[in-house]
């Protein structure tokens, strides 16, 4: 039934103008081009602490004892990425003492489970933090209400259309994403150049931005996109489409609005016996590795896994009654490039760890990650 | 008995037009319109790519064959592959020399997995649709756990060789992928097991009446088992074939068993048992695979494809009981 | 004749254990969910509200089997229903587009695609004899398809007089959760007074003597297909309001297809047709909503609770099959 | 002016390769009781069903109260008051008795609700007509209840139908002697309330007992008609019509009958009870008794489909207690299924495989499909060409087949395997009579070749024919045992004699 699942929704941008939410939207693209820019606040190098803007939230009137219950409704562990969050999250849990139980809860990647989870929640878990990454943002809003009726509640990743909870932790975000790898290739390329955009599923709205602010930067660089195509995340499809591809002609750029099947997408240029173009990857290890062992001209932006500890971090910080950057906390997303790529190589990481986890510096790195 | 005696031992029934089964026209009518939209087809980089591509499926729909043709169906192929290939990752670890021993092991979680879905439906005597099912969630969980969520190593190189390699300088048609040497290999293996052994005459027997079967000697479960280990057998190849094919990833598999189902039902088996051809779901797999490249040339998106897969498997069906209405057997 | 006698030995008349089994499977997991709260010492989860929580959480999968009950009583089966979910929430959703005064409007259009998706589920069944698998499966495609063609995130938005539906409470009792009831009983009191209860269970049983006995067959398939579908209709309505708009996703992320074929399955109405009811099919689901909460308070890791949930499933039928003598494939 | 209800005149009816009836009249009248006999294939079933609407007829025409009706479908047959009762049963195992009194047919109350309570008054009422209906709960499952009631209750059905033409097709096969009493008395009800009543029957007591008319029906004609209740004799003549010596094949002679291949001593199961049985080479042994009585039950545990729980099994000298059918067959037991099609026969393959079966399952499975270890392609062809069987090839679908090649395809099957014993279960029924002759030849063929031959018929009249010793069942034992020439009164006591005695 996957099958449905995966293929839900599959038709491309032309009919996709969105009724519920605007994926293209200029004053939120000239923001995010700007945060990009801006100096972060907090400690260097240690972008998991770091927040652009100034905003922040006092949180010292809540009256919360110390060890806490902090519940963490979860959209899923249902991909790579969110099993990297995870793992963060739970090891930053070692860090606060004012913590005591976390309590997770796994809605499987279904809004109608979530909204039933944090019900759960409000009627038996003892709660007195509550973190959500919403599985969908409409869907989920009225639930996140109603959490708040009765504690702190902590949102990241996705967000909510309720200014209700504490803050809202997020990387500078999807067009963020989209125009640094854009950028790039628009800076390797000639007018005229042949560009190939592969994307998983329509619909998703981190992905949508994407897209349209890294189609719009090629579109006003004069590149000529080939075709956008979606892979389902697929590897094997991946692969496929790449080739259909190279048997029509010939392709200058590869941009991805996600990573996962980077290398899937370079192979299909080295088993065609073509040269590897300039690519737009993610930070997976596996495409990091590959770029460095390929000497690839590539840059790899990123959607940073350390929100997750930001996250936990914002919820110790509601306990102990300290402020907070908020109503939105604005994590820096740094993309990984030619200068900054051997920092993030590391052979002994699972292929698709995500390297801009902020975690390299945690006791039980890289075990709980799956390294050796 | 009013006929005229007849003289001699009734012969061998010849082969007749209408004998044939409709997937091959059907392939070969996509295989041309493919050709005319895109020639680049016609030559071996074409065609050897679309069949590279087609034999992680030819492979699957003649192992689920045989459980369709039994009477059951096998749901858990696709989660059986996701399980290959992350296990895969998670013993080769990157290890060229570890493919020696890890194929086998896989090999053997495909007939394991198979022997476990039959003993379900034999001896828990639950029908095959809910336990299948149970397995695929089941095995998915398993892929999961196992990795912890996400793939823990590389496939090395020599475990990739059967599903990305090519061998060149093959005669006539310049390069040969290994996949279509697997491909021939196994799906001929698959045929012969089906149409020139008992085992297969009597997967036929058991789905076109397990009672007689019994009553007949047939040992039902014995055979019931062989044709789930199979299908996991083939899953667990596919498995390779894909993992070596596009590396590792958790989702590998999301969908093929449907896929297969799809392309043994074009391929004229009969659900619920007593028929079933290897060769026409090999037959069922290319032309679904082509199905799909055709949309593709013809730049028809994603929602398109599936309303025409769901049309053409409906359509299908319709036409084998009006075919089967009108020939009045 | 020597064996269906064999079936028609008499069951004996005292304690028919198939009536009892789901009231003994919903007891099993009520169990083993009291003593998981008390043995982790969470015993806040053991008060009226968290019941009601428990009550309250599979309503749209509760909605759905119902309507699933329908068909396989009639030996058929819907695997539709997971995108006619996600299609009628959206159209509801895009047809109120925050306007209460757009409500039965939108009611009315999404009843009547379920009504239609479901006779056309029902002719192809009952008319041109597909089987009842590939041809719902098909639907599926040819449904999400269609809906992926137009949308492909949360379309329109549902106005707050309709949130009601999901969130509106009678004193201390969820609204949805008495229309579920509600529903059940209108469901059981179909299958207990009307001639088409009668008549399904007729079909379903024995379709053969069911046409002998001047049932129209076709006709009831055909009915319990347009339940069944409208039923799923109403499930996307219940998301709808519950998420404030529809996605075509919504559906198949809920995987309420193979859900609710599990539930009713569960819930002791056999594949085959001609047994079971709506009480079993309730028992069902509040089994699955038991386990998730179970799930949910011993903190059971995400992946190995797929792998426990597939392997529950399987033992749950097998709680019934296994005392059966019938060969199943 | 006719009092008769039913009239059928030249009535034709062909199927492939065979001509079930030809130019046969039958008619029936108000108040009166017309027995239909004839053996197994004569005809009886293919008339009925012509008469209800399942079949079409090829030629001639009926006449319903003097008006020419068509009726294309059952249903139709059902309303203008025609209830067959069919010898398999139409009931519903998982529903009530009124539920299936009522089938299709629901007494509605307000808003078109079903008016259960209604149901459950005229179930009662309809169950009043029998004496052992006062015992049966309207509310009571089918599938719990014996096979006796679920037989009244399936009289029950069709007289609740308020028919004015009732079919009975062996409507005792399954009833002991207290029960067939029962069920005379019902038929005397209904004859005097009016309706006109077909009695199918070839057990000459009922005949007696019942007719006021008999039709005798060979070989797709009508051979006799009698008014009132003739002499059996008369209509055993009617009924086999040719010299019996010549029907069936002789009888074993001393020296054929050789040493005990088949012993069970002690033998018991859920429904059998201290069998006793000694099977020697070269016999036919019959078994009889009423439907239930477990002829079919002791087959099957001799072929390990329901096995012995207590008790043992020689077989040529070796203990054993067969735990499948494949046991059975390897140790040398064959079964010819008494339902070709659902237990005998898979359709969808072709003669040929139906015949290589049982050798296929017992070689290897990887091994070729056409040479194993009891037989090769070629000499299935050669056992399918000694049985004579009529197909256009040995590729052809056996479902194509008529009844009696099918049969001999099985037996083809069992002749690969060298059985020692080999087990018939109605081998003739379904069969044209033209081929019945066959069949008995072939056993006694088998027989003479060295098997032991056990037969299971519901035909008193080819037990006695064809079998050389036969052996009376009742409820789950042995009870009487006779040699050859033993009458059908014989056998029919036995069968339905008071249980006391034999205790």
């Amino acid at each position: 039934m996957k099958l449905i699942l995966s293929a839900a929704g599959a038709l491309s941008l032309s009919l996709a103008p969105a009724q519920a939410q605007n994926f293209n939207d200029p004053e939120e693209f000239a923001k995010q081009q700007e945060q990009l820019q801006a100096q972060p606040n907090g400690p260097e190098g240690e972008p998991w602490l770091q927040y652009i803007g100034d905003g922040m939230v006092e949180t010292g009137d809540l009256g919360i004892e110390a060890p806490a219950t902090v519940c963490f409704s979860n959209a899923g562990v249902n991909n790579p990425w969110r099993v990297v969050g995870f793992t963060n999250m739970t090891e930053e849990l070692a860090n606060h003492q004012s913590i005591g139980e976390f309590i997770h809860v796994d809605a499987e990647g279904s809004d109608d489970k979530q909204i039933a989870d944090i019900d759960d929640l409000l009627a038996g878990g003892n709660c007195d933090v509550m973190i959500v990454s919403p599985n969908t943002t409409a869907a989920l809003t009225p639930a996140v209400e109603q959490a708040c009726e009765s504690m702190p509640v902590i949102v990241f990743d996705r967000g909510v259309n309720t200014d209700c909870p504490v803050t809202y932790v997020h990387p500078v975000g999807g067009y963020g994403f989209g125009i640094e790898g854009a950028e790039f290739i628009a800076g390797e390329l000639d007018e005229g150049d042949n560009v190939l955009m592969l994307r998983i599923l329509p619909g998703v709205d981190v992905l949508e931005t994407r897209y349209s602010a890294g189609r719009r930067i090629l579109d006003e660089a004069g590149l000529n996109v080939v075709g956008a195509e979606f892979t389902d995340g697929d590897n094997a499809r991946t692969k496929s489409i790449v080739e259909d591809y190279l048997m029509r002609g010939d392709i200058d750029a590869v941009w991805m609005d996600a990573g996962a099947t980077a290398v899937a997408a370079i192979e299909a240029f080295e088993d065609s016996g073509y040269e590897i173009p300039v690519f737009v990857g993610e930070d997976q290890q596996d495409f990091l590795r590959k770029w460095e062992e390929e000497g690839m001209t590539a840059i790899a932006p990123t959607y940073p896994t350390y929100q997750w500890r930001t996250a936990v971090i914002a919820a110790a910080r509601v306990i102990e009654g300290e402020a907070l950057p908020g109503p939105e906390w604005v994590l820096p997303q740094p993309a990984i490039t030619e200068e900054t790529l051997a920092e993030y190589v590391n052979p002994a990481m699972p292929p698709l760890h995500y390297a801009m986890c902020g975690c390299e510096t945690m006791e039980t790195y890289p075990e709980a990650w799956g390294g050796n | 008995m009013t006929g005229s005696p007849t003289a001699s031992r009734p012969g061998t029934g010849g082969w007749s037009l209408a004998g044939i089964n409709p997937v091959w026209p059907l392939l070969a009518a996509l295989v041309a319109a493919i050709v005319f939209m895109n020639p680049g087809f016609a030559e071996p980089t074409g065609y050897m790519n679309f069949l590279k591509r087609a034999a992680p499926l030819a492979i699957l729909a003649a192992g689920q064959v045989y459980v369709i043709t039994s009477g059951g169906f096998d749901l858990s192929q696709g989660s059986l592959i996701t399980l290959v290939v992350v296990g895969s990752s998670m013993l080769t670890d990157n290890d060229p020399a570890a493919t020696a021993w890890v194929i086998p092991v896989m090999l053997a979680i495909g007939l394991g997995v198979g022997a476990v879905n039959g003993a379900i439906v034999c001896f828990l005597r639950v029908p095959s649709l809910i336990a299948t099912l149970g397995t695929m969630i089941t095995l998915n969980g398993l892929a999961f756990l196992w990795s912890g969520g996400a793939p823990r190593g590389y496939l090395p190189d020599t475990f990739r060789f059967f599903g990305r390699e090519l061998i060149h300088d093959v005669p006539l048609v310049r390069f040969v992928p290994v996949s279509v040497i697997v491909l021939v290999v196994v799906v001929g293996a698959l045929a012969w097991a089906m149409h020139r052994t008992n085992l297969g005459r009597m997967v036929h027997a058991i789905g076109d009446n397990p009672v007689a079967a019994r009553l007949a000697g047939v040992p039902v479960n014995r055979v019931r088992v062989t044709a789930f280990m199979l299908s996991g057998l083939s899953a667990a190849i596919a498995g390779i074939l894909l993992g070596g094919f596009a590396g590792v990833s958790t989702d590998v598999g999301t969908g093929y068993e449907l896929e297969a189902i799809t392309a043994a039902v074009l391929g004229g088996a009969q659900l619920l048992g007593g028929r079933g051809s290897v060769p026409a779901a090999l037959g069922g797999a290319l032309a679904l695979t082509a199905i799909f490249t055709l949309l593709n040339f013809l730049g028809l998106p994603q929602p398109v494809r599936q309303v025409v897969q769901g049309l053409i498997l409906i359509a299908a069906v319709a036409l084998a009981m009006h075919r089967r209405k009108r020939t009045g057997t | 004749m020597s064996l269906a006698a064999a079936s028609r030995e008499p069951t004996g008349d005292g304690f028919r254990f198939d009536r009892w089994a789901p009231l003994i499977l919903l007891g099993g997991a009520a169990a083993i969910y009291v003593a998981v709260a008390v043995a982790t010492g969470q015993t806040q989860y053991l008060t009226l509200d968290n019941l009601i929580a428990i009550l309250g959480r599979s309503i749209a999968l509760g909605i759905t089997a119902i309507g699933q009950t329908f068909v396989i009583l009639a030996a058929s089966i819907d695997l539709s229903v997971a995108s006619l979910i996600s299609a009628t929430a959206v159209l509801a959703s895009v047809v109120m587009d925050g306007s209460a005064a757009m409500i039965v409007p939108a009611i009315a259009a999404a009843i009547a695609l379920g009504a239609l998706v479901g006779l056309a589920n029902g002719m192809i069944v009952s008319v041109l004899k597909v089987n009842p698998l590939i041809a719902t499966l098909g639907m599926s495609l040819v449904i999400q398809g269609c809906l992926s063609a137009f949308v492909s995130n949360f379309a329109g938005s549902v106005p707050p007089a309709f949130q009601v539906f999901a969130y509106g409470q009678i004193g201390a009792v969820p609204l949805a959760l008495v229309f579920l009831l509600s529903l059940a009983i209108l469901a059981w009191a179909v299958l207990r007074f009307t001639k088409f209860g009668s008549d399904l269970y007729a079909v379903g049983g024995n379709e053969e003597a069911a046409r002998f006995a001047g049932i129209k067959t076709g006709r009831v398939v055909l009915t319990a297909h347009v339940i069944c579908s409208v039923c799923a209709a109403i499930a996307g309505l219940y998301l709808a309001s519950r998420l404030r708009s529809g996605a075509p996703w919504i559906g198949a992320d809920g995987v309420y297809d193979l859900e609710s074929i599990a539930v009713v399955v569960i819930g002791g109405t056999v594949l085959a047709g001609g047994r079971g009811g709506i009480w079993g099919t309730m028992a069902g689901m509040l089994i699955f909503s038991l386990i998730d909460s179970v799930f949910n308070i011993a903190g059971v890791d995400t992946f190995a609770k797929q792998v426990l949930r597939g392997i529950i499933i399987v033992a749950a039928v097998a709680f019934y099959a296994i005392r059966s003598k019938r060969i199943v494939a | 002016m006719t009092d008769r209800v039913i009239e059928m005149r030249g009535i034709t009816k062909t199927f492939p390769g065979v001509r079930a009836l030809s130019d046969v009249s039958f008619d029936v009248r108000a108040g009166e009781v017309q027995a239909l006999v004839g053996e197994n294939g004569a005809g009886k079933s293919t008339l009925i069903k012509i008469l209800s609407g399942v079949y079409r007829a090829d030629e001639g025409e009926v006449r319903l109260r003097g008006e020419t009706v068509h009726f294309s479908h059952p249903v139709e047959s059902l309303r203008a008051g025609i209830a067959v009762i069919y010898q398999e049963f139409s009931l519903l195992p998982e529903r009530s008795v009124a539920q299936n009194l009522f089938l299709g047919r629901e007494p509605r109350g307000r808003f078109g609700l079903i008016d259960t309570g209604r149901m459950r008054a005229e179930t009662r009422k309809v169950l009043d007509l029998f004496a052992i209906g006062g015992r049966i709960d309207p509310d009571r499952i089918v599938g719990t209840l014996d096979v006796a009631t679920q037989q009244m209750v399936e009289i029950a059905k069709a007289v609740s139908h308020e028919a004015r033409v009732i079919v009975m097709d062996e409507p005792t096969a399954a009833l002991n002697d207290a029960e067939c009493e029962e069920l005379f008395a019902t038929v005397d009800r209904l004859r005097e309330r009016g309706a006109a009543i077909i009695y199918i029957t070839h057990r000459m007591r009922e005949i007696t007992r019942l007719a006021d008319r008999v039709t005798v029906l060979k070989d797709g004609e009508v051979a006799a008609r009698f008014d009132g209740a003739p002499d059996p004799d008369a209509i055993v003549h009617a009924m086999v019509g040719r010299d019996i010596d010549d029907f069936y094949a002789p009888p074993a002679r001393a020296d054929e009958i050789g040493e005990p291949v088949l012993i069970v001593t002690g033998g018991g199961n859920a429904s059998l009870r201290d069998i006793d049985l000694t099977v020697r080479a070269g016999e036919i042994v019959g078994l009889s008794g009423i439907q239930g009585a477990g002829r079919v039950a002791l087959a099957m545990a001799l072929f390990g489909q329901e096995p012995f729980e207590r008790g043992e099994i020689t077989l040529n000298g070796a203990r054993s207690t067969f735990r499948s059918p494949r046991a059975a067959i390897a140790a040398g037991i064959g079964l010819l299924p008494g339902d070709r099609k659902s237990e005998g026969l898979v359709l969808m393959q072709s003669v040929r495989d139906n015949g290589m079966l049982t050798p296929r399952a017992f070689s290897s499975l990887w091994s070729s499909h056409r040479r194993t270890a009891a037989a090769d392609i070629g000499r299935i062809d050669d056992l399918l060409d000694r049985m004579e069987i009529r197909a256009a090839s040995y590729d052809q679908e056996i479902r194509a087949l008529s009844g009696g090649n099918q049969q001999k395809a099985i037996v083809a099957r069992w002749l690969s395997m060298r059985p020692k014993v080999l087990i018939f279960i109605e081998p003739t029924r379904g069969i044209d009579v033209n081929a019945k002759a066959g069949i008995y030849h072939l056993m006694r063929d088998l027989a003479r070749e060295g098997a032991g031959i056990v037969m299971i018929s519901s035909d008193l009249p080819e037990v006695i024919g064809a079998a050389d010793r036969i052996l009376v069942m009742q409820e789950g034992r042995i009870v009487a045992e006779f040699g050859r020439g033993a009458s059908e009164q014989d056998i029919m006591h036995a069968a339905t004699a008071d249980m006391e005695n034999a205790a």
